[in-house]
């Protein structure tokens, strides 16, 4: 089983560490996965190098999404918003360590795509698959 | 544990003409299938009549004159004719190819609806359709202006009679309701309801996707006005479905695709359509699909359909017994006696996309998400469930192997 | 007799891909298909991806976490790639999969065509249009007030270039034209066709049934707008075809069938739509066939889709050649550079059902009849043609069984 | 070959014995075959026992229609209204003597139901295959 879902994302579901909402914020962006329901909301705040010094998500979901939005803000602390625009979907895989299917992935990769909508600054309709691929 | 199933039919001689049952998920780890509302595996019978027919007669069918030509139609039209006979249609001539439930609901919503319905008019529905019985009638709701009502589902997970009796006496014209909720497994009392619409003067769409593999389902002692199903949930193909109804409504129905088949003659302006039901089979069909049908329903009929209602009906006692035994899991639907195989729940702290990926690193195939009924989720407050389901195939031990299943993700998610 | 064959590909490897090439009509009696025009044969690898998909992978697609699901959706996916590529989409989600060429067309008469058009706007087709590209619009003209008109065919059989130009001058908004006639085998020039299109302001509908499984067709350099194709025509199965759109056309279309699959989020009276192409694709799709479809384009692109026309050319003008030989026999169409592998004639003194069934007895499949072009043999004041057609698996020597056979014909009616 | 298009089909299609139209005529019908074309009107004259006194078909179309049109026309001179009635699909396939399949079949008997429909009285509307089923 370890393999499918390590302690660390059913942990980080369980008890998240960076979960919550920013006031003020630089950065707000939300979006859901309307096939689960999983919904992600991400706030941010920059420093004048637009470097992240602050971040935190919210939202409801599965494990997969949840945990990967946990890990994900945690890695962002420190990086400038150019790095953050430069994060790929492996980088998520490997902040999880699991592999998953086409299906799950979209889970995996909602946190992702919320911060990347919000770093490049994106309208509601903007948001699409390719942020992530 | 007592085993009635022999007595019924013999499922493990059923289990043995599906090859992919002997398909292991990983090695070592078989497949238990219990996702069989969304569709079901095909019998090595169904496959075969499929691979044969493009290995020996692939022709296109009507009006040819070779031999191919010839068994293809043949073999298109027994089809046609099994399928009738598996609901009772009087003639093979009310049964038209479709390509699914889906197309076969916007086909009556296209036809009988824009011709017959005019501003104002109202269709009911129910809380507990499918999307395919809903987003039609939408459709056709902006287009036309009709009102939309809804027979609500009762606290008890059943269609609500008495909101029905009160919704009929505002004369709606048709009333499309499903026969069996793909969510909840609830089973509607599918002959009252058509005798009470039309005793208010109204017609009958029954959305049989999940009834006609799992029930007897008899056109004629229903009444219905219009069916609709389709071959994939019940042992057949992909690419095909069915639209059966009244011959004299069939024929009052303007076209809807036009093309090749569906026509009489033929001019640069004009033409003259066909006669039921090639009027509604524009193009070249789904042909060995309706072959692979016509073969899948004698499949089911040869098991007989009464034998397979009971069994299923056994494994559903059995499954909600055993899953109100989880502490935590809420079952969504109806008391056995009013419902299919379908078993919706939900766990405390555990969201469904969890529960079935889990499930699935032991072979245990079984759905989450919404399936297509985003509205009634709605009305629970709950945006997707996991969702196991039974067929011919199924056997107690595979309920068995769901409930060990679910432990694991209790203790996984502790 | 010189064997050009080999040189484009190797026609008896092809013939052994085609189990039912070894069939026999009666004992004896071997199978010479001359009817692909109607409808191809399969390959193996089609039939047995098919097969296969069905003893190990089958699953209803999307949404769906265990390990079938994802399978199926893949290898779904996997086809529209596969035929995304073959026609050189520059996107998958260009192509969306329907029932065949006919559904493509009506969904386009639907919805865009709906969307867009008002009394007295003028639609293009040509007198040798299918049925499945005349009756849409009949239709459509019918319901919305309508212009047709129609591009004559020239004495020599071809598109009339000049009466085009003309047309083009009163500004219509579509042209839906056919790339191949399936009887006079007729190659229109697509390129040019659409280049004056666009230049006058109009859209271009393609019926590519025929020209997507013979020629290289290439979308981006066509710059066609709509492109409709059926996979039984091609090597791939029945009950799926293709409409191919141009993104941004798509993407403003209204959605046709409401159902499952087509919607992002519903409510019990509203729905917001799915991306395209899911748009497009409610309600369980043609799984399995959209595999065998991707293979299919993928065995003629291994072929070799220039191979294969020039393969087809050289079979054409010698099947011309030994017609013209025969006194009483009349072939329509042009000449053999502006054909496909198409030999539509008429005989003198017998009809062509008489012809055909002479033929078949001696296992020669041609068809007999108005191939669903009634009004392009009105024109000819004729009802019925013989029809024989050739693809990758037909020889020179099928040609001179055909030969053979209707100076069999000839001497029985002598 | 024998068994698919026997010498007399041939015949009566290149020389049929009854080609024609009477006029007065008792009955006229006629109808087609939209698969192929074929056309086939009939007239017949009857005698105060309604027996058929003489009797003619036109149209064209493919050797089957035509020849079995010409054959079934002789078969009814001297049949009472009533037996015409009674005819079926089987008296048709006995007087050509050979199988066919069903697209063959329709060629075949739209000579029998033009008669039978001419028959009945029934109207242009009314003809359906079940007269000669
Ligand atoms: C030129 C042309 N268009 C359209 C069609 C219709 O194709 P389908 O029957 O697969 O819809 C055909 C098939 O005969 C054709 O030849
Ligand atoms: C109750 C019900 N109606 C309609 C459908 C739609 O069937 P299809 O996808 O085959 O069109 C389904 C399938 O999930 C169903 O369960």
């Amino acid at each position: 089983m370890d393999d499918l879902y390590r302690e660390i994302i059913i942990e980080r579901y369980k008890t998240p560490h960076y979960r919550g909402h920013l006031d003020p914020h630089d950065i707000f962006f939300e979006d859901d996965n309307p096939v689960c329901g999983d919904h992600i909301e991400i706030t941010v705040r920059t420093d004048e190098d637009d470097r992240v010094t602050e971040a935190a998500f919210d939202g409801h979901g599965c494990a997969i999404s949840q945990a990967s939005a946990d890990l994900l803000i945690e890695s962002i602390h420190g990086k400038t918003l150019d790095e953050v625009k430069a994060l790929t979907k492996d980088d998520v895989l490997e902040l999880l360590g699991i592999e998953l299917g086409p299906v799950r992935l979209k889970c995996a990769l909602l946190s992702l795509k919320v911060l990347k909508a919000g770093a490049y600054g994106l309208g509601a309709d903007e948001v699409s698959d390719e942020l992530v691929e | 544990m007592a085993v009635p199933e022999k007595t019924l039919f013999d499922v493990e001689r059923v289990r043995a003409d599906f090859p992919i049952l002997k398909r292991e998920i990983r090695p070592g780890v078989p497949l238990t299938y219990l996702d069989s509302t969304a569709t079901a595996q095909k019998p090595r019978q169904v496959i075969d009549v499929m691979d044969t027919f493009y290995r020996r007669s692939n022709a296109n069918i009507h009006r040819g004159v070779h031999t191919l030509a010839e068994e293809a139609t043949a073999m298109y039209e027994k089809g046609r004719e099994q399928v009738a006979s598996f609901i009772n249609a009087q003639s093979a001539r009310q049964v038209v190819f479709t390509r699914n439930t889906t197309e076969s609901i916007n086909l009556v919503a296209y036809t009988w609806a824009r011709a017959n319905l005019k501003s104002g008019d109202m269709i009911v529905l129910t809380e507990m359709e499918h999307h395919s019985n809903l987003i039609p009638w939408q459709l056709l709701a902006q287009a036309r202006g009709l009102r939309l009502e809804f027979v609500p589902v009762t606290d008890d997970y059943l269609f609500d009679m008495d909101a029905y009796r009160e919704l009929l006496a505002l004369e709606p014209k048709l009333i499309a309701f499903t026969h069996m909720s793909n969510v909840l497994g609830t089973i509607t009392p599918a002959a009252e309801i058509i005798r009470l619409a039309h005793e208010a003067g109204a017609l009958t769409l029954l959305d049989g996707a999940q009834s006609v593999p799992h029930l007897p389902v008899d056109v004629q002692s229903l009444d219905v006005d219009f069916l609709a199903f389709s071959a994939h949930k019940m042992v057949g193909p992909s690419g095909v479905g069915v639209l059966y109804g009244k011959l004299p409504l069939l024929e009052a129905m303007p076209p809807f695709l036009g093309g090749g088949d569906m026509i009489k003659t033929v001019h640069l302006r004009t033409f003259s359509t066909n006669e039921v039901p090639y009027k509604f089979e524009a193009g070249t069909p789904a042909i060995a699909e309706a072959i692979g049908f016509g073969v899948a329903a004698e499949y089911l009929a040869n098991i007989g359909m009464d034998a397979i209602a009971a069994y299923e009906h056994e494994m559903t006692e059995y499954a909600l017994e055993r899953l109100a035994e989880i502490p935590g899991v809420t079952v969504f639907g109806p008391s056995a006696e009013h419902k299919g195989g379908v078993a919706s729940f939900v766990m405390d702290g555990v969201h469904p996309h969890d529960v079935a990926q889990i499930l699935d690193h032991d072979g245990i195939a079984v759905r989450a998400g919404h399936h297509c009924a985003q509205p009634l989720h709605e009305k629970y407050g709950i945006t997707a469930t996991t969702r196991a389901s039974f067929y011919i195939y199924n056997t107690r031990a595979d309920v068995d192997k769901l409930v060990e299943g679910i432990y694991k993700v209790k203790e996984i998610f502790g």
